[in-house]
């Protein structure tokens, strides 16, 4: 097969304060012209700075390429010159990078950073260009695209943000995309529509990918050939059938092991009586909770609208629902991160939008979150040292410096972090390590709640095992409660105990996790489940997936409400109905 | 976006009222009047004068007429400038200080920003050095220094220039480079730190990644993220510039307002005192005004009249 | 999870060996780190010297001098320099030497606290026009562009008559609106700052608003603030002979660097050393300061490291 | 008076050059004249602009006496209370109005009335005229009882309250100028705007730009238009000397400094280097003085303000600190005034005390033993900001702090503040100045006069009163130099009651080919006959 890039040997090592730290070492692989190339590996290990380089965009200082080639094409792309490479990249070689909420530059509009790839590459004029940008908009999968098309990223949620960050790299039609985590943001029905994207092109196009993605379960579904990687090395290369039925190294075959299948029975959930909890008593109480946003000339966003659940003392309520159905705004809302539009949130019975600044305080000693953005809820000039330490501070939680730095330390390694590391700034570090940092924090306070907003999208199968595990045990062990926002179902039936669905801004469907995926009852749960990728090429070979109508897609706010006549899905007017015992779903009223 | 203006009008008129009326009794507080002069005026005539003024009047009293004429638009009369209505010797004067202004600002603005951009692409190297040296030199030399050294040179010595007046468009060129360059100055180096900031930025990458060249990801992505402090400082920067610098004005021989600021004061003229007062709140409160517009503008995510968190 | 846990503990061990820097701190806050940068970069520490050579010199400049600062020498007015007066004498036939340290050593004072409070009450004042916004920002912004609209004149002059004239009435006369533009621009960068997810984030952690300001927005605008109070030094100097000639500073005879400079305005072209010294000692120190506070600006963000 | 006979073509030496033939006249003033009504006017940029515009009865000829001006002729009566003015048929408004006596008394009553608004500041200048004025305080209801009488369209007779030997002088001065009285009835402002101006002088003013420049064209209307050879005169309006030395080095200005601008001191001894024919320093009657709080201690004590006026070095101070040529100060009355037959200051030489630095410190020691002191508490000197006076104020004092070992601490001010200050006797020592009214020994020595409204020193002496009070009722002038020279050695040698530093020059550049500018004894210039050769 025609090689379209080869990597020879790469070493990439970063300046740190403490001294040289090598992030690649010495890395070989290559990838045909209409290949994909799956890159899987544990966080940290390398992955992103590997992307980063093919691209010549890892900054240097402070990192360093100490050795190596890569040929693209046949010609060597670190001989180039900076003006030779800016006419490769975003042509030739596209890049969906792994933070898509610092990716987007705050201050344009996603349409024209869009558009501006395209005018750029493709000589468009501006009204083609924005057909084009339009185009793919809707192709991602992002509704309404005319509107979105003059939004900011700031309105944006996480996985429509994602989203456009694909949009740009794919706008070009490169002939080698580097996908760096490209749906960790999206719930399973975008993202299974985003690979079927890919997939489209490559067949078209002859497009070459190199996915890097933790999501064993896409790798089997996408990938022609594996390469593994951990610390910085290149542990095993193969097909990707080989490596899922005969993994050599010990760190592949734990990956493979440590994934929770849906298919596969889940394991019993640990009584939490010995805590002495009430599983009956609502911890956390919301009621018509509402968080409407302004779009500015009398446009109205209802982002949360009008929702209503109890979260019980020691369980752990999964959300799922489609990218931008209003998850983490909810999260945000329950919080006071916002200021809510309307409802009314008790925490322990106490109302918390009536609080006073010092009562407030007290009770975020309490109730947690861990951001959907790793990044960007890290203060760039803070070490994680004191990022972590932060609220420990606030709270009056340790008596001096060294108690607070064997807690912090205590707390990096409890997330699989190297304490040592401790004195770093969030920039560097990986994606999946970022994450944890924000883990790490929030678990810092011992708090009775947390809101898990996306914890574990950016981590690779062994660590979300880790941190799993560290969930539950401090739930059995503390009585924790979670609201655990993900998309991964299979990690939230796993998980919860509880799982709410989400559609545009309502809960459609709420049931007990064993009943939800058993007999899901609401057309848009339907939907959801069905699109889940299974970890076994196989069975991904296999699978048939129930697809929404069209027009469900397309839908709009306005045009929702004209789907009256489609009663599932007329929102404006529905309510939940307990349809059996704790399975609540919505349905039109009247 | 109307009622908002509304309420910042609203709040405007406020302040110009609290403005004037602290002027005004500020200025009653100091000693001297308008009649004051090394001869001292004889004390009956200088008694009929301020009675002809109103000036014997309770401070109250005055306070409350000088209020009533406002209202109706009326600036009154100068107390100096004899039978000279204050509003026409703003209008008079505002003008030439404005034909320069405009170009000091334009230039300061552009070469500020482009010299701060310059130096923050080349953090570090030496053409940032040289920039930022330059830019240092446009500060710790003051604007009056500057004025003066090249009014010798290239007028006196060189002969390119007038030495002073204010006729053709050539006598604008040393008066606007002379108020240009402190601006200049502070423009580029607030530029420059904040853009340094900006390029270090995630997105920054992602523009590269989309093979934007290095202009274009200045101009497009680095200078509207940046630009914000700027935009702070310009606002300000703009009302000052166009109401004169007296300064220049002296040096380069121009009727600007500048000068009817100072003269007003040393005069004692209250009436101008007052008028020019308020012409500036009201540039000022103007120019703010238009610089928080223009954050919403340049940042989308900053909320203006935004509710708070708790 | 113990097989990871396991290698990163490995891994913590091996790093310890190549990390010596790193075990030797305890904790290491922003500003720490920062002045071990800042000692990393050598113009910002040339910088640094240059300063404290100036501030020196202008404790012990005028004493190694034969002549006074204040004594009028009628027979000797604006000589070159020369072996006798090392910086020629001024238009009484004042010694320039002497006066230029002298001028220093009062010009320093007013530009570094003038800078000093503007820095503290703008930052203050502003932060919490920018943190709070709604009315509080209404208000607070309307105040500060009422106060600075008030013809300073008027204010100095009342001033003048209410304050015996010296450095503290100077220093206030600097400041009463001198912190106003800073608190503009800290308002400008905390409205932007403000709404990013690292401060929710700190909210979220029931940080007050005090710490939100102080410890996560303020820092990350660093960079503007650092520029405008660097440049704020100059205007105060240079305010401070314009005072000071209307009587409220400092008076005559005693030298500032700014009244030397105006004094020697007018006849530079003739007596060019009376404008030299004084103006390239501004530049030097002004040079000083700006790549000083460029340098700590770098120190201070920790995405720029060499 | 003008003795330039042939025209302005032809006999210049730098003839051919399009600016001297062009006659185009560009000053600088330093302020814009506040007003352009002569009534109002009270400054010297006022001054040099209505000199330009209008023209009294008569005009301040070459030699400093009065000419000829709208008057053709005078009569005085013997008692010298009565002159009766004869106007000349020609005269016209420069709307080709006749000039009246009627216009001249209009303009009279206007400066003296009550009711004017703004009050004529200068309306004491008329006080010399019969019940003037008891007019100008009301007290005299009817200016019919004024002693300005209009005989004819073209006869003015003034009665005189006491006759008033200088008083023929002062009808050459602004405050005595015609108004038209059509035109000042008609339209009230009708001074603020170039074109309602109607003016009788030399020149009209045609361009009027707020704040940047005066330009003035010749007036063909004006009787004696064949002896104006300037076609325009244009007057910038710039404040600061240093730019007004560079234009003139530049060649935009024919004329610079004193009166209506200034030549930065720096600059003056480059001055004198560069244009030796065009440097000017002509003294003028104006003294520079300090002025003593006679009220409070120490200077109370007149052996402390002795010892502290003969300490000081005046010679130097004039030609090392203030460079322009100035003549230091040991009387009050400065050269160019009249005395009797000569001027007052050479008939009286001011050598009223002699500078010592030996005997000026065993004073102060008596002084300080007579008041009490064993050492002299810091001593506070007050001048208005301005480059200059600080100058003359640090030397002075380097000079006491040499030569008497006191410490003085000089403070500058505001100018409204140091007015209120000097008026209220907030002070131990301030500075001050005084510049001639008419040309009379008596308008420097009045105002010493206890109750005087410019006593600023509260000076109080009743001999001096008596004497002054003596000369003014006087018809015999010898006399009056007499008693005026005597009560100025009261005020300088035995009291000490100021302490005089220096008599003003009036320092200028002038284009050597400018002729013709007439500058009278206060300094106050007339560019009228002015013309470029
Ligand atoms: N600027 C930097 N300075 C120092 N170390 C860095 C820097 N950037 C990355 N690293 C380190 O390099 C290693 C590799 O990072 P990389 O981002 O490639 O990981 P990754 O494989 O993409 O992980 P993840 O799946 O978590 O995104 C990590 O250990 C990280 O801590
Ligand atoms: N600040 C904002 N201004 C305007 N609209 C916003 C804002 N934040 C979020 N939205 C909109 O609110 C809706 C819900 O966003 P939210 O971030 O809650 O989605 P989400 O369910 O978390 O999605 P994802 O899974 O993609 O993260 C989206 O349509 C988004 O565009
Ligand atoms: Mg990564
Ligand atoms: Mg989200």
């Amino acid at each position: 097969m025609e090689k379209i890039l080869t990597v020879k040997n790469l070493s990439v090592s970063f300046q740190t304060r403490a001294g040289e730290f090598d992030a690649v070492k010495d890395v070989n692989f290559e990838i045909g012209k209409g290949e994909t190339l799956g890159i899987v590996g544990e966080s940290g290990s390398g992955k992103s700075v590997t992307a980063q380089t093919i691209m010549r965009l890892i900054p240097s200082p402070p990192s360093k390429i100490k050795s190596g080639e890569i040929e693209f094409l046949g010609q060597s792309l670190l001989a180039k010159t900076d003006k030779q490479m800016e006419a490769i990249r975003g042509k030739d070689i596209g890049m969906i990078f792994q933070d898509p909420m610092t990716s987007l530059n705050p201050t344009i509009k996603v349409g024209k950073q869009i558009t501006e790839v395209l005018r750029k590459h493709q000589n468009m004029s501006s009204s083609q260009a924005k057909e084009s940008a339009l185009e793919m908009l809707r192709l991602v999968g992002i509704k309404n695209s005319d509107v979105r098309f003059n939004q900011y990223p700031h309105q944006f949620s996480g996985g429509m943000r994602q989203r456009a960050m694909i949009a740009i790299a794919l706008a070009c039609r490169p002939s080698l995309l580097i996908a760096d985590e490209p749906t960790t943001a999206l719930d399973v029905t975008i993202q299974a529509q985003i690979l079927d994207l890919m997939k489209d092109m490559q067949q078209k196009l002859g497009t070459s990918i190199i996915l890097i993605t933790h999501d064993l379960g896409v790798v089997a579904g996408m990938c022609d050939r594996v390469v593994v990687m951990k610390e910085g090395d290149v542990v095993e290369t193969g097909t990707t059938a080989e490596i899922f039925k005969n993994p050599q190294h010990p760190y592949t075959q734990r990956l493979l092991n440590a994934l929770p299948r849906l298919d596969e029975p889940k394991k019993p959930k640990l009584a939490s009586a010995k805590l002495n909890l009430d599983p009956r008593k609502p911890l956390v109480e919301v009621k018509g909770l509402k968080q409407h946003f302004n779009l500015g000339k009398g446009n109205i966003l209802k982002a949360v609208n009008d929702i209503s659940f109890n979260i019980y003392e020691g369980e752990t309520l999964g959300v799922v629902g489609e990218s931008g159905c209003g998850k983490s705004t909810t999260g945000r809302t329950i919080l006071r991160l916002y200021e809510p539009t309307g409802g009314s949130v008790k925490f322990n019975g106490t109302d918390i939008y009536d609080l006073s600044p010092r009562k407030m305080k007290n009770m975020r000693k309490d109730m947690q979150m861990i951001f959907q953005d790793p990044y960007a809820s890290l203060n760039p000039r803070f070490n994680i040292m004191d990022i972590i330490g932060e609220s420990l501070d606030i709270h009056g939680l340790v008596n001096s410096r060294a108690e607070r730095k064997k807690r912090v330390e205590e707390l990096l390694d409890m997330v699989g972090l190297n304490p040592s590391h401790a004195l770093r700034y969030p920039h560097e570090f990986s994606g999946g390590q970022r994450q944890r940092i924000g883990i790490a924090r929030a678990l810092a306070v011992d708090p009775k709640f947390i809101i898990c907003d996306e914890p574990l999208s950016a981590l690779d199968v062994s660590i979300q095992a880790q941190i799993v595990k560290l969930l539950e045990e401090l739930q059995q062990r503390l009585g924790l409660t979670y609201l655990f926002i993900a998309h991964d179902l299979s990690m939230v039936k796993h998980i919860s105990d509880r799982v709410a669905v989400m559609y545009m801004g309502k809960i459609v469907e709420l049931a007990e996790s064993e009943e939800l995926y058993a007999n899901p009852l609401h057309p848009y749960t339907k939907t959801l489940l069905s699109a889940i990728p299974i970890p076994d090429p196989e069975v991904e070979a296999n699978k048939r997936r129930i697809l929404l109508p069209e027009e469900h897609l397309a839908a709009s706010q306005e045009a929702a409400a004209t789907l009256a006549a489609k009663d599932p899905f007329n929102l404006e007017n529905s309510q939940l109905i307990e349809v059996s015992e704790g399975h609540w779903v919505s349905q039109p009223s009247a | 976006m109307v009622r908002y203006i509304a309420s910042k009008f609203l709040y405007m008129l406020l302040s110009l009222f609290i403005l004037a009326s602290a002027t005004f009794f500020l200025m009653k507080a100091i000693p001297g009047n308008p009649f004051m002069s090394e001869k001292n005026v004889q004390p009956q005539i200088k008694e009929r004068l301020m009675e002809q003024y109103g000036l014997n009047k309770p401070i109250a009293e005055q306070y409350l007429q000088y209020l009533g004429n406002l209202v109706k638009g009326d600036l009154g009369i100068s107390m100096k400038y004899q039978n000279q209505e204050v509003s026409q010797r703003i209008a008079d004067t505002f003008s030439p200080s404005l034909q320069i202004g405009i170009f000091a600002i334009v230039i300061s603005i552009v070469v500020g920003i482009v010299l701060g951009l310059i130096a923050a692409l080349y953090h570090r190297k030496l053409i940032d050095n040289v920039a930022m040296i330059i830019a240092v030199l446009g500060i710790a030399v003051p604007s009056f220094v500057l004025a003066t050294l090249i009014q010798y040179i290239f007028a006196l010595k060189l002969g390119w220039f007038d030495v002073m007046g204010f006729n053709e468009p050539s006598d604008f060129v040393l008066p606007v480079i002379a108020l240009a360059v402190q601006p200049i100055a502070f423009i580029a180096r607030l530029t420059r730190s904040s853009m340094l900031e900006v390029l270090n930025a995630d997105y920054i990458k992602t523009a590269k990644a989309k093979g934007l060249n290095g202009f274009t990801i200045m101009t497009r992505h680095v200078v509207r993220n940046g630009i914000l402090p700027v935009v702070t400082y310009v606002g300000p920067m703009t009302a000052n510039i166009v109401t004169g610098s007296v300064v220049i004005e002296q040096i380069f021989g121009i009727g600007g307002i500048g000068r009817v600021f100072v003269d007003s004061i040393t005069n004692r003229d209250y009436t101008m005192i007052m008028g020019v007062t308020i012409f500036y709140g009201v540039l000022l409160m103007l120019a703010r005004f238009v610089t928080d517009i223009l954050y919403v503008l340049v940042d989308p995510r900053i909320k203006l009249s935004g509710r708070k968190g708790s | 999870m113990s097989a990871s846990g396991n290698n990163n503990n490995k891994n913590a061990t091996t790093d310890v060996v190549g990390e010596p820097i790193a075990l030797q701190q305890e904790s290491i806050s922003l500003w720490q780190d920062a002045w071990i940068r800042l000692k990393g970069n050598k113009v910002a520490m040339f910088s640094l010297g240059t300063l404290i050579v100036i501030i020196l010199a202008s404790i012990v400049g005028p004493m190694i001098s034969a002549f006074n600062y204040y004594s009028n020498d009628l027979m000797n007015t604006n000589k070159a320099p020369s072996s006798v007066h090392w910086f020629g004498t001024d238009n009484l036939g004042r010694d320039m030497w002497v006066r230029t340290w002298m001028g220093a050593r009062i010009s320093l004072i007013v530009g570094l606290a003038a800078a000093a409070i503007d820095l503290i009450i703008g930052i203050i004042y502003g932060g919490i026009m920018g943190y709070f916004g709604g009315r509080v920002d209404t208000i607070m912004n309307k105040f500060s562009e009422i106060l600075y609209s008030i013809p300073y004149l008027l204010v100095v002059i009342l001033l003048l008559v209410v304050f015996e004239p010296g450095l503290g009435t100077i220093i206030v006369a600097l400041t009463v609106t001198g912190w106003i533009t800073m608190s503009w621009i800290v308002r400008g960068e905390i409205m932007q700052l403000k709404s990013r997810d690292f401060v929710l984030a700190a909210r979220s952690m029931g940080a007050s608003a005090g710490r939100q300001l102080f410890k996560h927005l303020l820092p990350n605008a660093l960079g503007p603030i650092i520029v405008t109070v660097t440049l704020s030094v100059p205007s105060a100097i240079f305010s401070e002979a314009f005072l000071s000639f209307l009587g409220l500073g400092v008076q005559a005879p005693v030298a500032s660097l700014g009244s030397m400079i105006n004094d020697a305005l007018t006849g530079w072209n003739l007596y060019p050393w009376r404008m030299w010294f004084p103006a390239a000692l501004i530049c030097l120190t002004m040079l000083a300061f700006n790549l000083l506070g460029d340098g700590l600006r770098d120190a201070l963000d920790p995405k720029l490291r060499k | 008076a003008c003795g330039s006979g042939s025209s302005n073509t032809g006999t210049s030496g730098e003839s051919g050059d399009g600016a001297t033939a062009a006659q185009d006249l560009h000053i600088n003033m330093s302020a814009e004249p506040p007003t352009f009504d002569p009534a109002q006017a009270k400054d010297s940029q006022t001054n040099t602009a209505l000199r330009l515009m209008y023209e009294g009865l008569t005009r301040t000829g070459t030699d400093g006496n009065p000419v000829p001006g709208v008057a053709e002729k005078w009569d005085v009566s013997e008692d010298g209370l009565k002159y009766t003015f004869h106007l000349r048929d020609n005269a016209q408004w420069s709307n080709g109005e006749p000039v009246t006596a009627e216009d001249f008394a209009y303009a009279w009553e206007r400066v003296l009335s009550p009711k004017t608004t703004p009050a004529s500041e200068y309306a004491y200048q008329l006080y010399y005229i019969k019940n003037g004025q008891e007019f100008n305080e009301g007290k005299v209801k009817d200016f019919a009882d004024v002693g300005v009488k209009v005989v004819d369209e073209k006869t003015l007779e003034v009665t005189l309250a006491n006759p008033t030997s200088y008083w023929l002088g002062l009808t050459s001065f602004y405050t005595y100028y015609p108004v038209n009285k059509k035109n000042v009835e008609a339209n009230a402002q009708w001074a603020s705007k170039a074109d309602t101006m109607i003016t009788n002088g030399a020149f009209n003013l045609t361009t009027w730009t707020t704040g940047q420049e005066l330009a003035w064209t010749k007036n063909a209307k004006y009787w004696d238009a064949a002896s104006v050879k300037l076609n325009t005169v244009t007057a910038s309006l710039v404040n600061s000397g240093a730019t007004e030395f560079s234009s003139y080095q530049s060649g935009q200005l024919d004329y610079a400094g004193a009166p209506t601008g200034e030549i930065p001191t720096d600059q003056i001894p480059a001055a004198k280097q560069q244009y030796p024919d065009q440097f000017q320093a002509k003294g003028i009657a104006s003294t520079y003085y300090y002025l003593f709080n006679l009220k409070e201690k120490p200077f109370n004590n007149l052996k402390i303000r002795q010892a502290f006026s003969m300490s000081i070095n005046r010679q130097a101070i004039v030609d090392n600190v203030t460079l322009g040529g100035q003549i230091p100060a040991y009387g009050y009355v400065p050269p160019g005034i009249k005395g009797n037959t000569e001027e007052f200051r050479t008939e009286y030489k001011d050598s009223y005390f002699k500078e010592d630095a030996a005997k000026a410190k065993e004073l102060l020691a008596e002084g300080m033993k007579e008041e009490g002191y064993t050492t002299l508490p810091e001593i506070t000197l007050i001048y208005n900001s301005s480059e200059a006076h600080q100058k003359v104020a640090l030397a002075i004092a380097d000079m006491w702090k040499n030569n008497l070992g006191v410490s003085v601490k000089t403070q500058n001010q505001e100018w409204s503040v140091f007015l209120d200050n000097r008026q209220s006797g907030n002070y131990q020592i301030a500075r001050a100045g005084w510049t001639a009214d008419y040309n009379d020994p008596m308008t420097f020595l009045d105002m010493w006069m206890k109750g005087n409204g410019n006593n600023d020193a509260k000076y109080d002496n009743a001999e001096y009163d008596a004497l002054l009070k003596d000369a003014q009722a006087s018809q015999d002038n010898a006399k009056r130099m007499e008693d005026m020279s005597k009560a100025e050695k009261i005020l300088v040698q035995d009291d000490m009651a100021m302490m005089p530093i220096y008599y003003y020059t009036s320092v200028s550049l002038v284009k050597p080919n400018l002729k013709g500018i007439v500058v009278d004894f206060s300094g106050a210039i007339d560019f009228t006959r002015a013309y470029f050769q």
